[in-house]
């Protein structure tokens, strides 16, 4: 399996936190941004919107401070994932996440994060302005170097050289 | 659907109490060969000692039992299974019908084979009802055969009720299956300063008195005494398991979801042998957060959850007096037999110590004593999540410099293991100023 | 379900100076003394002071210690705090040693060990969050709203890589 | 539950709150959202109160599906007597305040009385405080969100605010979120206004429970692609609402300097191709994808550098055509302004169009205007008239008053001037070539108003099949159609259909550009029922759904009868009868409504309504609708 990554850009994002609520849906059966692992976090007097998620970082904090490892990698979708049946509720990965991409959900007394859909992200799937997009990873420099590429070429275009 | 649990310790009681917190429905039954509710068999020792009172031992009261819907049968051990009928049949001839079964009946005191054993005066504290003859016995020397972790606890108490001590080891060391020497030899010579005799290397022989106890003769030395307590271990009851033509080693054989090798038949709690949690090895680590932890496991795989259970592991403190003293995963000697670089750190502060086995330059089991002991859930922690020591050596200046993204957890464990003794100021002292 | 019963703990060591408020507020509140042997919750001082870590009881969700302790002293509060029963407690340290941040401390007084009860029930906020309040290395947040919280502090961050100052046209 | 939000009753003259749950008998019939206020507006008032006294109710409301899997659920609905109108006020928007108000457990607000100082109130997981706003009266909406935010010390709370204008009781003021979210018309920012509330903030984490939650996960895909696989939906996710006033000028729809126009030739700045200079992006509610408005940046003037959101369409007529403008700039500083101050920009444009025609015609004069020149396209004048109005400054205090009480000021000879239906001015299309949509705005609940029954896919021509599959649907409707935006026969169907679907997803929450209003395409009822099912587990039929339509809009109707409204309120200006449009294509050139015509159309529309002729639902509709006890009015 190709291995794929997610990434976010802010020039496309809408702001319209679909991507939080198909997540606490698709995760926890009920509509509460407050339990998506996806966060748009959005300054309104600017117009800026970043939507803010997991990193599935590889050498990860999240882990690196689990002490019963109950974050592991999960070497097919290369994602940082936990097992529920380990995990104590220390949420000393909630302090140790510099991203907020850790969160705990008091009724069940666990902490929750982005496990990629399994595959399928559902941020993804609903976002049509592909603002977060789960692209492959080898594919990925390529395109954000030809948009920087294009950009550069609009940017020539314009001031005639 | 029926539930019959055999035993009434840590096991049975988790297993009906977390069945009972997730459905209200099933008939849940809990066949006790004792006569008390709950208790904890870990807190005996200080009951005898007199550290608490009788009560504070007890679990659950009956009560709980009721209101949760929970039918308890006291004092009816189970001699038989059938599981072609579904059926439990206890020592009074009842018949039990089940649809799960779940086995939580523990292990049994090891009786060692020496003459004498059944003398008065010869004692344990396993059970509770063992425990109030301890308590109630009015003796003034005693000697206590075998020093695992309700040995050196046994011989604390009675030392706290103002008897003459001896702890009798027949291995090189006290503690053994918990401790290396080199620890446990501090341990004993605290001991010691306590003013308890402790015997290793020490085989007793037989036990002295007509029908009370008179004294223990060993093949070093005889010891006048008037009370002897048997805490060499406990064996994993296999033998009701073995009437359902259950599979047995060393104790009952479980799957990964605590299942039995017959359908429909559990196990879980001391007597069954399962896996260990950090390297998969078949193990029976006889300790109460196992036995809590599998226990749930079953309750979840009766209600059709299907958990696994991803293994055991070895924790055991030791206590006496002002003496502390823990450890965790394998010793030096289980890591001897072992393929891989081993690597010993020792860390010693007066009468602190800290003892790390590496393997493979991973942490794989820990022993200590005193204020390292305080610590020592970061290498646990190091150890679940297999971190290299090597690589924290290697990365050592990136840890420590400032706004560093590594937890500070590292910073501390590599002080703890004497990478740089003076990042850390710990001086009480110097605290103290700061007001 | 109050709203404090949903609330959590976070650290953020890189605030944290050091300056010991949360130590002097809690023995203060517990035991009428300002002494870092009576508060529940500790500094441990890294380096020459590049590091301060609060370290204190998680409250875990699945708490190792309650499964560990012999004398089944310790105990969950319907405030999410987990506390040891000191009736119960005969200060054997189980719960210090299976603590991934050996967070119990001994109570100076009657040798048994104590953790955070979260100021229980008589502070809108637990004291040392309380004393903590300016450097806010320590914040006893809505669970729900951490994961966004910290989140945002961090998008403030990126946003200046992510948000190029505009190029006139 | 989706279904367990609360509904508070706040009283402010006592400072007493009472939270009740909301009975399932009212969901049966109401649904909730805009058709639940309607009748708890016609429950809560005592007739003829004034709509700017402490009586009167404000109810501010999130509709049933609102926060839920349905795909743009993110209307905020806010209803009062107007004071614009004296009849049904009411206007939704979206952004993000609704969905947050459900997780903080509410679903109605219903607010009477008056607080005795600026007050805001402050709903957060169940509970909702009263705090004091002294320091925001007077400031603008993006400062009052900002400060009130930094107050509570949470970013993510959303807020629901009026600007100046409501403070100083423009009868069009707004009531506001996010940067333009506006609940525009009939002047609800005025009621808020005079009831001394500055703002609603809400703040929630509690779950909306799905009843069948993946189900409807897929489900909102498929509605998701539905919606955005049609054309007009690709189109506004790239320009935004602003692509119709190309389209509709180019015809010669557009209101033009007051009503003497229908085009506005010259008017390229205007087009929202040329909002790419200014857009850093585009700009969605919750959940939607179709981000119908822009982020833009004003880059010259004195408002240089200051970031704003739209404009929408109606921004670009009341700034460009019915002005005269022709300036994108206007057109953007304009909407800023309107949104800051928290005014209807659609009456603002028709105001000004109004000044400036009787200023050309020598009925206003420079000493009415205090010199200013009320000029066709002087954009200076209009900018300032904006300002006027909302600090209530010489002409500007007399416009804020609306048009009749403008008109009553201004005297007699204006009346012939002004473009509007039972008080509330028109939005800026011209509807003489368009017989259905000027059947819509002469007899839409809230006066001149689009957004209650205007068929606009009449305007496509598309084949009969269409209409038929859209118009006949769901009770079988087998009176006459027609596909000819000229023609008369047919569209009383077709602006009952529209009527019904819109109060059905103000009911739901949901937007309209979620339903067939631009594209015949979108969802309608058959798709409302499976997303009521799967998200809140109520079983409705489609005729349920038609029923519970009706139901809501015949109390809004009974509503505007006890407050003294009458048939002949029904009607249109005379200009649409009398001045055939000078413009445009040749489909919309010499156009104009035919009275004898119009007025069937009309008997044919209150016939479909099952009305009597005076407009008066007949007491077998009532009584088949399970609302007779409302008629006769008893209070």
């Amino acid at each position: 399996m190709p291995k794929k990554m997610m990434i976010v850009d802010p020039e496309r994002c809408t702001g319209c936190r679909l991507c939080e609520q198909v997540c606490s849906v698709k995760h926890n059966g009920v509509s509460n941004p407050s339990l998506a692992r996806i966060h748009v976090v959005k300054w309104d007097n600017e117009g800026f919107y970043l939507p803010m998620r997991c990193q599935h970082c590889r050498d990860a904090p999240c882990m690196r401070s689990c002490p019963v490892n109950a974050l592991y990698r999960d070497e097919e979708l290369d994602s940082v994932r936990i097992n529920h049946d380990i995990c104590i509720g220390c949420k000393m990965c909630v302090s140790a996440c510099p991203f907020g991409a850790m969160g705990w959900n008091p009724k069940q007394g666990r902490v929750f994060k982005c496990d990629l859909c399994h595959g399928d992200p559902q941020c993804v799937r609903f976002c049509d302005m592909k603002a977060v997009d789960y692209v492959e990873t080898s594919k990925m420099q390529a395109s954000r170097m030809r948009e920087a590429a294009e950009n550069y070429a609009e940017l020539m275009r314009k001031h005639g050289r | 659907m029926k539930i019959v649990i055999v035993g009434n310790g840590i096991a049975g009681n988790e297993v009906a109490f977390s069945l009972r917190e997730r459905t209200p429905e099933h008939e849940i039954k809990i066949l006790s060969a004792e006569k008390f509710p709950e208790y904890d068999p870990c807190s005996l020792p200080y009951y005898i000692g007199g550290d608490v009172p009788r009560e504070v031992v007890f679990r659950r009261s009956l009560d709980d039992y009721q209101n949760k819907n929970i039918t308890l049968v006291l004092d009816s051990p189970v001699v038989s299974i059938d599981p072609h009928a579904g059926a439990v049949v206890t020592a009074k001839g009842e018949k039990h019908f089940y649809n799960k079964l779940v086995l939580a009946h523990g292990g049994r005191l090891f009786i060692p084979p020496i003459e004498g054993v059944d003398r008065q005066g010869v004692l344990s504290c396993k059970l509770l009802g063992e425990a109030d003859k301890l308590s109630e016995h009015g003796g003034s020397t005693a000697v206590v055969i075998g020093s695992g972790a309700i040995g050196v606890e046994a011989a604390e108490a009675l030392k706290k009720k103002g008897y003459v001590v001896y702890i009798i080891e027949l291995l090189d060391w006290i503690l053994p299956a918990l401790f290396d020497e080199a620890t446990a030899r501090r341990l004993e010579a605290a001991l010691r300063t306590y003013g308890i005799q402790v015997l290793t290397a020490e085989k007793v022989l037989r036990i002295d008195g007509d029908t009370a106890v008179t004294g223990v003769v060993t093949d070093k030395r005889e010891i006048p005494c008037d009370t002897v307590v048997i805490a060499t271990g406990v064996v994993p009851g296999t033998a009701l398991a073995q009437t359902a033509g259950i599979e047995v080693e060393r104790g009952i054989k479980v799957n990964s979801r605590m299942e039995t090798s017959v359908e429909g038949i559990y196990a879980c709690g001391d007597c069954v042998e399962t896996i260990d949690a950090c390297t998969g090895e078949d193990v029976m680590f006889q300790l109460k957060h196992n036995a809590t932890e599998q226990a749930r496991i079953v309750a979840r795989n009766i209600l059709g959850m299907n958990a696994t259970y991803t293994g055991a592991y070895a924790f055991a403190r030791a206590h006496f007096f002002d003496t502390h003293a823990v450890t965790f995963g394998k010793t030096s000697r289980s890591t001897a037999c072992l393929l891989g670089d081993t690597e010993v750190i020792e860390r010693e502060n007066g009468k602190d110590y800290l003892r790390l086995i590496l393997l493979d330059g991973k942490v794989a089991g820990g022993q200590a004593i005193g204020t390292y002991a305080d610590s020592i859930g970061l290498f646990m922690g190091a150890m679940w999540r297999q971190d290299d020591i090597k690589t924290l050596r290697k990365n050592w200046v990136n840890i420590v410099r400032a706004g560093s993204p590594y937890p500070w957890i590292y910073r501390k464990m590599g002080w703890l293991i004497g990478l740089s003794a003076t990042d850390v100021s710990s001086d009480a002292a110097a605290v103290c100023q700061s007001f | 379900m109050s709203s404090k019963d949903q609330k959590i703990f976070v650290v953020d060591e890189r605030k944290c100076d050091g300056c010991r408020e949360c130590e002097k507020a809690c023995s203060h509140k517990h035991f009428g003394v300002c002494s870092p042997r009576h508060s529940r919750i500790r500094i441990e001082a890294f380096g020459d002071g590049d590091l301060f870590v609060p370290v204190f009881c998680q409250a875990c969700g699945d708490p190792l210690c309650i499964k560990v302790c012999p004398m089944n002293a310790r105990i969950e509060l319907a405030n999410g705090a987990v506390v040891t029963d000191e009736d119960r407690c005969i200060g054997c340290r189980t719960c210090v040693y299976i603590c991934p941040v050996g967070a119990p401390v001994e109570n100076p007084v009657s040798g048994k060990l104590m953790t955070c009860d979260r100021c229980a029930e008589d502070e809108e906020l637990p004291l040392c969050v309380q004393a903590c309040s300016k450097q806010q290395a320590l914040r006893f947040v809505d669970a729900r709203v951490v994961a966004r919280t910290t989140a945002r502090e961090c998008a403030a961050r990126l946003k200046a890589a992510y948000k190029p100052p505009k190029v006139p046209e | 539950m989706a279904l367990n939000r609360k509904i508070a009753y706040i009283d402010l003259d006592k400072d007493e709150i009472k939270v009740e749950p909301i009975p399932r008998e009212w969901r049966r019939k109401f649904l909730g959202g805009r058709g639940l206020d309607a009748y708890l507006l016609y429950k809560h008032t005592p007739r003829g109160c004034d709509p700017l006294g402490p009586d009167n109710v404000a109810i501010i409301s999130a509709g049933l599906l609102v926060g839920t899997l349905a795909s743009a659920s993110a209307r905020t609905h806010v209803m009062a007597k107007s004071p614009l109108t004296n009849l049904t006020g009411s206007a939704n928007m979206g952004g993000f305040f609704a969905p947050e108000m459900r997780w903080a457990g509410f679903d109605h607000l219903v607010i009477r009385g008056r607080a005795k100082r600026p007050v805001y109130l402050y709903v957060h997981d169940g509970e909702i405080e009263i705090r004091d706003a002294a320091k925001l009266w007077g400031v603008g909406i993006y400062d009052t969100q900002d400060i009130i935010r930094k107050e509570l010390g949470d970013e993510e709370t959303q807020i629901l605010c009026i600007g100046p204008a409501g403070e100083n009781l423009v009868r069009f003021a707004n009531v506001m979120t996010g940067r333009k979210n506006a609940a525009g018309r009939t002047g609800m920012g005025a009621v808020l206004g005079s009831k001394n509330l500055k703002a609603v903030a809400c703040r929630g984490t509690m779950d909306i429970e799905l009843k069948y939650p993946l189900e409807a996960l897929e489900y909102n895909k498929e509605v998701i692609d539905q919606v955005i696989s049609t054309k007009v939906s690709q189109i506004m996710q790239r320009w935004g609402t602003g692509f119709i006033y190309s389209v509709t000028n180019t015809t010669g729809l557009v209101r033009t300097r007051n009503f003497q126009y229908n085009q506005l030739p010259h008017s390229e700045d205007i087009e929202c191709e040329n909002l790419d200079k200014y857009s850093i992006g585009l700009d969605g509610c919750f959940g939607c994808q179709v981000h119908c408005r822009h982020r833009y940046v004003i880059k010259e003037g004195p408002y240089a550098g200051t970031y704003a959101q739209g404009p929408e369409y109606t921004s670009q007529g009341a700034f460009g055509a019915e002005v005269g403008c022709r300036s994108m700039n206007t057109v953007l500083v304009g909407n800023h302004l309107v949104n800051d101050y928290g005014l209807d920009t659609l009456e603002v444009g028709s105001m000004i169009g109004w000044a400036m025609e009787l200023y050309e015609k020598g009925i206003l004069t420079d000493k009415d205007t205090n010199g200013l020149k009320l000029e066709w396209g002087n954009d200076e004048a209009v900018l300032e008239m904006v300002r006027q109005m909302t600090f209530r400054e010489g002409l500007g205090d007399i416009l804020a008053e609306g048009p009749l009480r403008a008109a009553a000021k201004i005297g007699p000879e204006s009346l012939p001037y002004l473009i509007h239906v039972k008080g509330m001015s028109n939005l800026h299309s011209d509807e003489r070539p368009t017989p259905s949509l000027a059947l819509n705005i002469a007899v839409a609940s809230r006066g001149a108003d689009h957004l209650r029954g205007r068929p606009a896919i009449d305007l496509y021509n598309l084949p009969m099949k269409v209409y038929e599959k859209v118009y006949r649907s769901p009770d079988g409707y087998e009176g006459p159609l027609t596909n000819s935006y000229s023609e008369y026969e047919g569209k009383p169907r077709m602006v009952l259909w529209q009527e019904m679907v819109y109060m059905a997803v103000d009911c739901l929450g949901v937007c309209k550009y979620h339903t067939v209003f631009l594209s015949p395409n979108h969802p309608a009822f058959k798709e409302f029922t499976q997303l009521i099912r799967l998200n809140t587990g109520l079983e409705f039929s489609e005729m349920d759904l038609w029923n519970i339509a009706n139901r809501c809009y015949t109390i809004e109707r009974l509503f505007n009868l006890r407050e003294g409204m009458v048939r002949q309120d029904d009607w249109l200006p005379d200009r649409y009868f009398d001045e055939p449009t000078k413009l445009g294509l040749p489909v919309a050139r010499g156009k104009s409504i035919d009275r004898e015509k119009f007025k069937a159309m009309l008997d044919e529309y209150y016939r479909l309504h099952e009305w009597d002729e005076e407009g008066i639902p007949t007491r077998e509709l009532l009584e088949r609708l399970e609302i007779s006890d409302l008629w006769p009015a008893q209070n």
